[in-house]
């Protein structure tokens, strides 16, 4: 199914849950903040969150900065 | 020989905290930061890049247990922006402290106290450790401190500029009537630059290209922990009062005929 | 990390040299200049008091095994009475260095720039390392190399004025034409002036006032003792370009919608 | 006899030599420097030199300065 | 050889404007004022003393007809009471003209931008021409102009300091970014900060303690106004580069032998 | 209003006295000199071009009877040829004043003081009015008066460096010193900068390339004009005292309820 | 009766106008804004205003400010 | 004949004066003041200074200059 993610459209397997796509690319949640349609998904809840086609996700992280 | 440094309850060693970007490559930004004796360090918030080209998460450099992990909301242009970032850097677990930028203006970087007031006091309702990056006003600084922020941050001149302290009584005056910490941030160029600013009393410094940008940055570095330390020694033990005759330093009695 | 510092083929450990005069007590001297880590200090030539009144010599204090006595021509007018102290001066048999003073007007204490060049040019004939009090002339300057003096030594601001370094640009320039090295002497206020002339590339600095009176003497002198190697190690890393307009230190990309 | 020393008048001993004088004044010739009628007398010949009336001596230290 | 100098639709001839308070007498008042060739006054707003112990309508001095009565809102804490006080001067049947200041402390004079930002928004509603008094702030200064000012009024440093053009380099973005006229209040102290103001490109300045508190007011008046067109005209002719090296005035061929 | 502008028993209408050197074409020289008012005016003395491509004598441009022509001895490095230089210029019959110029060095152009003093003298003897072109020593100001210069001319920056007064300290204690009229010569880059130097307290400026290298030389003639009257002006007239905390220009007295 | 002027309480004729008052005082309406009870009244409407016990009036002028 | 005139060998005619030769360059004597072998000659010598084979001439004038 098409969501977007971090701005740009993807498929991903219908029905999977926010941790089953963070490990599809390979991402340690441990380092990972996730948005799900606009609300934050805190780590213990990632794998109870299914995704619906059309869903919007941001993921983000620390980066260098000033 | 000094108070400790405090900010939202936390005490830190160095009152030099140092951001983390525009190194030319970590291992640089790694010596560099470890030259400045800082344990605060400013880290940004952005979207992991899914196809790995970009340098990706900066905890991979930095340990998350050495350094105190400052996330800030550089890049929000409105109130709302720059809440959701904090609450995304806070849900990564490390503290609930937050560097708050509200930029007004794209050319200047300079902040909008308008957005930064708003966003502050929503922040400070959600628990966060609101450390504000403003202006040289001492009014928005007041409303800062009464909002409940943790820290004011006065520039000493734009973002990236290395102009130094451009208004050294604005700042002199934000600290002797706030309670709060007064931390400046932004602009600093070189090690004096440091220096004369901590001589105006204020508690700590944040900078970033002044190290990052320096043709070496670990020894920049270095200079910039020594200058820090001699303008808080400095400030602490009193200077001289200025004249404008001269008086010798040697006695004026006992010379031979 | 930094070439050794070194003066008429002598090497000393610290580029910050301490004068010994105007102390509220021997006690607070010896341990001000402790902390300024100086291993040269400035000591003036003067009578004897046969009446026990005064407080003696200076070698009650300090060690000459572990100090440097750079003995100067303080209160000197002519270059006849400059000599004479300073012969006077090497024959207390410490060395043959002399920091040399011609003083040309009371109210200032600027230098009479030619009984200095007379008196330079007859002791270094004599074998003497002659350290140079000068003002910011570039052209004076010159001509003291040309003398054979040891080191050149321009003034920040008037003696014991403690209003910092008033022209970088002249102290720039002599030392970019100097070939021995340049130690700016007297004017130093506080720590950042001790930073800011350090990184105008200058090898060394004299002070002596600034620590002498200022509040806690002990605390300024640990300061300049930071402030002079912060300005030396700024030099050397290259400070980043000033630039008018703001650079964020932050990313720009990976914003979210 | 009279003489003047560091700018004073003094009477001291006829025929003294300038480190009797010293130890008279209880100077350490180690931490003093003496000249004698304008010249500077060295440590060494200290003894050697007698005083004559009307002689000009200036004994100096090393003191504070800048 | 100069743009007019128009503000909310009128035009001017001098680009300065002054002050009417603090004055020793009204006579000094009246001949300075004329000195300073000013077509703007400034005038604040206040009660009518019924036991006339007090001065009095400043209009017994200044004739409406041959000065421009710019009333201002001096003294006011909050927009509320600043927008009273406008529109009481409105009343007053000269002009619609304000200079509203809106003050946020008492030590500092500083003023409260959130507050001239409500009040600016209010009087300009209300067919007000307004010129705000505001800091050095770039982003505030876009915004009273968003909102319809007639002019903002960067200070130089704070009101009745005398410390001159304290931040140069925001006022000059401030002129370079906004529309509306940028006038210059508050900080100036003697002529060459007037000059050095005009050379960043402001269109005015507005001054008084400068003018009032000097020891001969009347020539301080002539000063004040040869400086601001002197340095209105400088900045019109664009001036040379600066050069860290000398460059000789004076041919260098047709040397003798 | 003020008292005569008199060098060497000669009374000057302005204290503005303009460089000849380095305009764009002779006509645009002729009305920049008109538009500051000066009454002297300097020249060189250079060989004349037996083949005619060089542009000739500046008589032909100059009106003798209207100008005063002040004669350097620009280029000269020796007191010897400084001498010879004022002879030859003196021989051109217009009067017996000599701009003495004794360089001591090509990048900076900054004097030799030991061959001015050397030229000073001589020419003093042989009657010349001696005007000294002299660095910030006040030593050698000192000296030149008592060498019997009928002024001295100590720089504000390096000649054709625009970067105007470096050191205003210096040039304050030269005037308040002598007794001769104190000209500041070389190093003015725009109206500001001849203000505040006229604001020390000395007699007049002399300038040529911030006139000469403006964009627009005329207007910064006229800039420069209005310049030094504000700046002589607001020195008779006494400036405002400085504050560090504001002082409101309104009353305090007579606020609404 | 009663009434309070620029903050201070005031005995005037019962009845009076804003112009009378102004009269009173030998105050030029031409030189003064007056404000009645928060509000303020214009010129040519003084004569018409009349003031009640316990009204608050303000009478401002132009003085000298920066 | 040779001589040197501003630094340049020149060839005029034998025993001319110092005017005459002024005059041959077409130069006004008013404007331009004379050094001859190293001496200035004043405008009314002019006319009577006879140059000699060898001798070294300066003519210099003001220009502009600062």
């Amino acid at each position: 199914m098409e969501i977007v993610v971090n701005g740009e459209p993807r498929t991903v397997a219908g029905g999977a849950t926010l941790l089953e796509l963070l490990q599809t690319w390979a991402l340690d949640p441990r380092a990972v903040v996730v948005e799900h349609n606009r609300r934050i998904v805190r780590r213990p809840s990632l794998g109870d969150v299914h995704v619906e086609p059309g869903d919007t996700i941001e993921l983000v992280q620390f980066v260098g900065g000033g | 020989m000094d108070t400790p440094f405090a900010v939202g309850g936390r005490t830190f060693r160095s009152r030099l905290m140092i951001g983390t970007g525009k190194y030319r490559d970590n291992e640089t930004m790694v010596r560099a930061i470890e030259a400045t004796g800082a344990d605060v360090v400013t880290v940004a918030v952005r979207r992991v890049d899914l196809d790995r080209t970009a340098d990706g998460s900066i905890l991979k450099h930095l340990d998350p247990k050495r350094f105190f992990l400052l996330a800030n909301t550089a890049g929000c242009y409105t109130a709302d922006e720059a809440v959701r970032y904090a609450r995304l850097a806070r849900e990564a677990g490390f503290n609930d402290f937050v560097k708050l930028e509200v930029i007004g203006d794209q050319e200047t970087l300079l902040p909008d106290v308008a957005g930064l007031l708003e966003a502050a006091r929503t922040l400070v309702t959600e628990g966060f450790k609101v450390l504000a990056y403003t202006n040289e006003d001492l009014i928005t600084a007041l409303r800062l401190e009464e909002a409940g922020c943790a820290a004011v941050m006065p520039l000493a001149s734009p973002i990236g500029s290395g102009l130094g302290l451009l208004n050294p009584m604005s700042v002199r005056t934000i600290k002797r009537r706030l309670q709060v910490p007064v931390i400046v941030d932004a602009g600093v160029g070189t090690a004096s630059d440091a220096c004369v600013t901590m001589e105006q009393g204020v508690d700590g410094i944040l900078m970033n290209t002044a190290v990052a940008a320096a043709r070496d940055p670990v020894q920049m570095g270095h200079a910039m922990r020594l200058a820090v330390e001699a303008g808080r020694f400095a400030y602490l033990a009193g200077r001289m009062p200025k004249r404008e005759v001269a008086v010798p330093s040697s006695p004026t009695e006992g010379m031979l005929d």
